[in-house]
């Protein structure tokens, strides 16, 4: 096979960190190389280079044997290179048409023709959206996929993908997967970044890891413990680290007949007719396919949504939040799904992110109190091992799995006695992975309540005393610890009722 | 009072304008720089501009204190801002000439001023000669709060009360430019059938008018009364030699009497207090020669 | 694994005729501000307010101002803001009087250099922006300063004349030309009023450039997401520079059209336009966030505000409940025309 | 769990100080600007310019545009803007004025009443933004022109002197005590000049405001990134109707101010007060994204305005030319005093 890649010696400094030190690889056609590396390893930025983020870096990069020099993103189009960001970089005002040709428009626009064309990229993809629609409706998922077809779009010799599947449930992945091998069977060479260990395993031919902006090795056979070894530096313990939970605890959450209406300007989901309870000391899972209404439900419970109907009560006690202020007072908290829009004021420090909610605990005649909020902040940092150089960094400039253990700090020290966990650990690597699963099995264990919504199955297969099924923003099945497999979880997201519609 | 200093060569003087950009006073400060230039010893600063703004005016009037002006001349806003200001400067013993409007404190050397109660007599006046048998006025204002608004509104209010037949049926702020008057001028077109007479409360807002009646076909059936009568290309007195304008009265800017009040203020000679200024109507008649007594151009 | 259908999203088959139905109203909702000042000027005064010469003397009043409205608009769509083209305006309409009054230049002579200043300072803007980083609110708010101080510099403060007498005692053919450009009372071919033409025709020619250029789409991508605008390889530098240079041009050009209305340039002219500019623009639906608006609103905006002028003008309202219902119908044009009105009332959630 | 590197904050030994004084080294380049102003000022005109009452002065003049600067500051840093602010300066310093003639009450009854008089304005604005959610440019300018409007009809456009004289022909005590208040000349304790105090103590108060409270806090959060202020629990409507109350409030605290600096209340007070209010804030860095500002950016934004209109007026510099020049020095003063300065010569990557 031919070299088509070759980044050799890449450097990087942001201020205060060396983000990559001399790192080296090189990818041949044809070939899916996976970049392998903990939150913060410096994938992103490596990749973000060829990409041509960055103007300026050290090191060289050859593309097809010769010096290639890319320091904008034209330039790295020029080379064929095509990168799916780990951030989505769509435009929200402009159609879903408009964002994949988005820089590569013909001077007088030909709407047809990009429409037509975007119609047949999404329909291999899977994704039944017309190409005039706004992305601001799309959710996050099919933004996701927009993000993979504007990449397709173009004529590429290399594509880049930052954790393309971190918003997408296995069926979109598997998608996924066979567009892959379609491109590298016409010779594409194809980078690919994951956390998920198994997606690997399926779709890598060789993987690099990285730690601390240092090449560490690369391997071509998948060798689960191995990778971690040389990802962490360490052997890692047992990935899904819980016993049975304790499913006789008293009710914390009841929920009866909770109906939400939809909203179509930002493709809300409706909730129809939803009933569950979570007990303390016990771990509940919300599987479902995109759209489901997941994170809808768990952002009704937390008042972020007006239902229209149903009831709810907490520890016994009717509970309608109004606002999720009201539902932070009762000791609920939410992990978002969008860390970026929806969880952290990305231009402020690392403490006033992880502070923001629980201010009330550190006030001192109407004053906040510097010293007992770094204090708490400092522990919750140190706890889930953020890294970050100084709690006064700026959150936005930390790698993303990172920020998401800012939000988990955030929510922690509001000492909550229920946690909504909306996919808590996207993004977020397997040594913190098994942190955060550590880190509910101990909430649960503390009396906590803990439901959790994630795409990841066998996350929740390890993790849930019971998984709840939605489809179409019902439920529709439940399953007890031990009684669930991953098909009967699919067979019951998919149970539509084409029929009411 | 500062005439003391005998051996002093050169006498600075600082003068504060309301507002550079407005052709009147534009024309003020051209006239005041042109007869200051006779008196080699007296040096003007260059002018300061309040912009309209009284709070900008008190913090100039203070910037001359602390560079010790030997003379101070004001072209006030408002009156009452700048009165402490003023005081201010008397406080320190510099001689302060207030021009064309006044000040609510007695502590300045001299003022010079038109007399805008008169100006909008004659005015009137001259309505009342041009309607004998009456009919229809609009009167288009200066900014409502300032004191030359308020007296031309008066002088000619009361002057064309001497004719009954005449009505002043519609009213409205043109803040002293030209335009803000055309669109004014064409809603009272579309509204009122029969308009006889337009009393701007300065030149360019009658030439506003103007504009929007010769548009309307109307110009010659209506008579156009300005204020200011400047001598420029883009002025009243020409306007009025054009037939665009019934008639203007010089507002006389005051600056020759201002330019003689400073010389013998800082030479220690007794000046008047008070120096209220004529007005001289313009007609096709005299505007040539009155055109040519106050064109300065070419003579700075 | 198991070979899953993915089961795209089911659309009923009404839905998209309704969602259909549903969007066009939601586009006629952003006229029922005017239609509602419409109403009104037409109830009180009928044809005194409906007809050819009232509309034509109240669109004529603002045209300049709504061509400087338009490119506002496109700084503002991507996400800037310009305080300048006041000023610019006004250094446009003196240009012009000077090019005129001393050296008898011809009106297609004139237009394209006041075009050419415009756009010179404009591109100042531009630089200072993109290349410098500054604000653009700072960066305009300077450059309206400079450029006024210009202005009056040139002329001394004092206004130049447009309607220039020749040794014959009438005008110079250059000047009785140039009074087509607004002059009230001069009409092209005896019929069209040159300031409402220009106003629409600088209006379709923009609206075309935004819906159906590459330029246009560039320019909505840089205001609503900058970082995704850059990755896709879209210039958000040169972009932004030439919004500022285009809203500069549109300044130039509206400079002649306010010379010929006043038949003079005062150095005071188009002092504070710019927030009549930037507030057609805002009231027609423009998001100073960026990203958001088009020229068709911004057209509205303008209507919106002239004819409201007009109506309480022609109603002889006082000057001061003028200024009161003028703020009062303002908000509430805005409410009314929000696509998402009912919401509002549902008191849905936001996010 | 077992000993990993990824380890909490560590810091090189040497990195920390050197950042500290790099860190430093930014703060301190926020004041280069003014610096630099200071120093053109002592060079050119030395103790003339650098003297008690010639600062007092310069400062004084732009106290009550200073107050409302703060008060701005504190809703674009929501992400707002308040163009109303002037106009309620006017209505406020019109109300002292009135409440001084016609009723002689006291200057301590008189700052309360204007103060709500300020608030209930500046609440509507925030009700209308963040109930109605009109975007607050389109708000507070309808507000502009409403309490103008408002002003001018309650005054008859008369402006109302403060200096009132008793049957004994000297100022009444009330009226006398007022002048305190700033009239030029009057110092409490025959020292102090009032405004100079008034906006020092505003400035340190709205500082402490923001750096030490949750509310200050919540502020920086809801111009940040709104919906996430909303999810973490701060109640965003809220803080959006308080800011934009707060900044009613001090126009309303500012009112009397200018009333007595000019010794009466005029219906065209605070006219376009609104503009270099949202200068001063964003010279001194804030962002008119919402999120990023501080007073004491502002209180240097304010003195750069105004001791630079100070020096070129002491230096005798032509108006025409102060406009140019002013321009180009508040451009000059942005750019030094930005933290990045050196990436943009570096040409640094941005994202
Ligand atoms: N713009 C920036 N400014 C400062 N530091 C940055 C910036 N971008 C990245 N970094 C730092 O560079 C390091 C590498 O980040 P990078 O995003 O490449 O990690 P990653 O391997 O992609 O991690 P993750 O798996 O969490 O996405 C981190 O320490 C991060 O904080
Ligand atoms: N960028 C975003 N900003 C705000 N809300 C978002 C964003 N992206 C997604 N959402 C929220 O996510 C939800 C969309 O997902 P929905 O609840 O309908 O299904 P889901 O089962 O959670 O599916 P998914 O697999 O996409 O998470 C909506 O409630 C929407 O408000
Ligand atoms: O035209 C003049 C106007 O500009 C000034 O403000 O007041 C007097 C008027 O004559
Ligand atoms: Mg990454
Ligand atoms: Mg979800």
């Amino acid at each position: 096979m031919t070299t088509v890649l070759a980044m050799r010696a890449i450097g990087k400094s942001f201020p205060g960190v060396r983000a990559l030190d001399g790192v080296s690889i090189t990818v041949a056609e044809g070939e899916v190389v996976a970049l392998l590396g903990e939150n913060g390893a410096g994938k992103s930025t490596l990749m973000n280079i060829l990409a041509g983020v960055f103007k300026d870096y050290e090191g060289e990069i050859e593309i097809g044997g010769e010096v290639a020099h890319i320091h904008s993103p034209k330039d790295a189009r020029r080379h064929g290179i095509a990168m799916i960001h780990q951030e989505l970089n769509l435009v929200p005002e402009l159609s879903v048409a408009d964002n994949i040709f988005l820089g590569r428009e013909r001077a007088i626009l030909d709407r047809g023709a990009t429409e037509a064309r975007t119609a047949e990229l999404l329909r291999g993809l899977g994704l039944d959206l017309s190409p005039g629609t706004l992305v601001k409706q799309c959710k996050i998922a099919e933004r996701q996929l927009i993000e993979v077809a504007k990449a397709l779009s173009q004529n590429v010799r290399v594509l880049v993908m930052d954790e393309p599947t971190s918003a997408l449930a296995d069926a979109e992945v598997r998608r996924l997967y066979e567009v892959i091998r379609d491109l590298t069977g016409r010779g594409v060479a194809v980078i690919y970044i994951s956390h998920r260990l198994e997606e690997l395993q399926e779709i890598a031919d060789r993987v690099v890891v990285l730690r601390d902006g240092q090449y560490i090795g690369e391997r071509t056979g998948i060798n689960r413990d191995e990778l971690i070894q040389m990802m962490v530096g360490r052997p890692l313990g047992e990935m899904f680290p819980r016993a049975d939970g304790d499913t006789e605890g008293e009710e914390l959450l009841r929920v009866e007949g909770l109906c939400v209406p939809g909203d179509r300007d930002t493709g809300r989901t409706a909730l129809r007719d939803i009933s569950l309870t979570v007990r303390s000391g016990e771990i509940v899972g919300v599987a479902g396919l995109m759209g489901a209404g997941r994170s809808e439900l768990l952002e009704s419970i937390f008042g972020a949504h007006r239902p229209s109907a149903g009831a709810i009560s907490l520890h016994g006690a009717p509970y309608r939040p109004r606002s999720p202020k009201q539902a932070i007072d009762r000791g609920v908290a939410l992990v978002a799904e969008d860390r970026k829009a929806q969880s952290l004021v990305l231009g402020n420090s690392v403490a006033f992110n992880a502070s923001l909610s629980s201010l009330g605990r550190y006030l001192r005649f109407w004053t906040v109190d510097r010293r007992r909020e770094g204090t708490a902040v400092e522990q919750q940092v140190r706890a889930l091992r953020v890294k970050t150089p100084g709690l006064r960094f700026t959150v936005g400039n930390l790698s993303g799995g990172n920020q998401q253990k800012v939000v988990l700090a955030k929510w922690l020290l509001t000492a909550p006695s229920l946690i909504l966990m909306d996919e808590p650990t996207r993004g977020i690597d397997v040594g913190a992975k098994a942190e955060i699963h550590a880190l509910m099995s101990s909430l649960a264990a503390e009396g906590k309540g803990v439901l959790v919504a994630s795409s990841e199955l066998p996350e929740l297969l390890a993790m849930c005393d019971r998984i709840l099924v939605l489809c179409e923003g019902r439920i529709t099945a439940e399953f007890p610890r031990g009684q669930a497999t991953q098909e009967a979880i699919l067979e019951a997201a998919m149970a539509r009722q084409q029929e009411t519609m | 009072p500062s005439a003391s200093s005998g051996e002093k060569k050169k006498f600075v003087v600082g003068y504060s304008q309301s507002n550079n950009a407005e052709p009147y006073r534009a024309q003020l400060n051209l006239q005041l720089q042109h007869f200051l230039k006779k008196y080699p010893d007296i040096e003007l600063l260059p002018i300061a501009d309040a912009k309209q703004s009284s709070a900008t005016q008190v913090s100039q009037v203070q910037n001359f204190i602390t560079q010790k002006v030997d003379a101070l001349i004001v072209s006030p806003t408002e009156p009452a801002p700048l009165t402490a200001a003023v005081q201010q400067a008397c406080d320190a013993k510099i001689p302060v000439i207030v021009l064309d409007r006044t000040v609510n404190t007695d502590c300045y050397t001299a003022f010079i001023g038109g007399d805008n109660v008169l100006i909008g007599r004659k005015a009137g006046e001259e309505a009342v000669r041009l309607l004998p048998d009456g009919g229809n006025v609009v009167e288009l204002r200066g900014i409502m709060s300032n004191q030359p608004q308020i007296d031309r509104d008066k002088g000619f209010r009361e002057a064309v009360a001497a004719n009954p037949k005449i009505k002043i049926i519609a009213d409205r702020e043109g803040k002293w430019l030209k335009e803000q008057a055309t669109p004014i001028m064409q809603q009272w077109l579309a509204q009122h059938q029969q308009i006889d007479l337009v009393y701007g409360h300065n030149d360019p807002m009658a030439l506003g008018a103007y504009l929007a009646a010769q548009a309307a076909g109307r110009a010659d059936k209506i008579k156009f009364i300005g204020i200011d009568g400047l001598a420029i290309p883009d002025g009243g007195i020409r306007a009025v030699q054009l037939g665009q304008l019934s008639a203007t009265f010089i507002y006389p800017t005051g600056a020759q009497e201002a330019a003689d009040t400073v010389n013998k203020v800082l030479h220690g000679q007794q000046v008047d207090k008070k120096q209220v200024l004529g007005t001289t109507q313009v007609t096709k008649d005299n505007a040539a020669e009155l055109y040519k007594q106050f064109d300065l151009s070419g003579q700075n | 694994m198991t070979t899953v259908k993915t089961a795209p999203p089911v659309k009923a088959p009404g839905e998209s005729r309704m969602r259909r139905t549903l969007s066009a109203l939601g586009a006629a909702q952003a006229y029922i501000g005017l239609v509602l000042i419409l109403a009104v000027g037409i109830a009180t005064k009928g044809e005194m307010f409906l007809n050819e010469t009232n509309l034509t003397n109240a669109i004529g009043a603002f045209a300049s101002r709504g061509i400087l409205a338009v490119g506002v608009t496109l700084v503002i769509l991507t996400g800037g803001i310009d305080l300048s083209v006041g000023s610019l305006l006004g250094i446009a309409s003196m240009t012009a009087a000077m090019m005129l009054a001393k050296f008898s230049l011809e009106p297609w002579q004139i237009v394209p250099v006041c075009m050419v200043v415009g756009a010179l300072f404009g591109f100042l803007n531009g630089a200072g922006t993109a290349w410098l980083r500054i604000q653009s609110f700072v960066m305009t708010l300077a450059m309206l300063s400079v450029v006024r101080g210009l202005d009056r510099q040139v002329s001394d403060n004092v206004s130049v004349g447009t309607q220039i007498a020749g040794p014959d005692g009438k005008l110079t053919p250059q000047a009785e030309a140039f009074q087509l450009f607004g002059t009230p009372g001069h009409n092209l071919f005896d019929r069209i009023y040159y300031p409402v033409l220009a106003f629409i025709v600088v209006c379709v020619v923009f609206h075309l450039i935004l819906t159906k250029t590459r330029f246009g789409r560039h320019v909505y991508a840089v205001g609503g997401n900058p970082t995704a605008a850059r990755l896709s390889g879209v210039n958000v530098t040169a972009v932004t520079i030439a919004v500022f240079t285009l809203s500069g041009m549109l300044a130039g050009f509206a400079g002649p059209i306010d010379a010929a209305y006043s038949a003079s340039a005062d150095p005071q002219a188009g002092q504070s336009f710019e927030l009549d500019a930037i507030a057609a623009a805002v009231i027609g639906g423009a998001s100073l966030a960026g990203g958001k608006g088009t020229i068709a609103g911004t057209f509205v905006g303008a209507l919106i505000l002239t004819l409201l002028d007009n109506v309480l003008g022609l109603n002889a309202v006082s000057d001061n409940w003028q200024l009161v219902i003028k703020g009062l119908i303002v908000v509430v044009a805005v409410v009314l025309q929000r696509p998402d009105l009912f919401k509002i009332f549902r008191g849905g959630s936001r996010s």
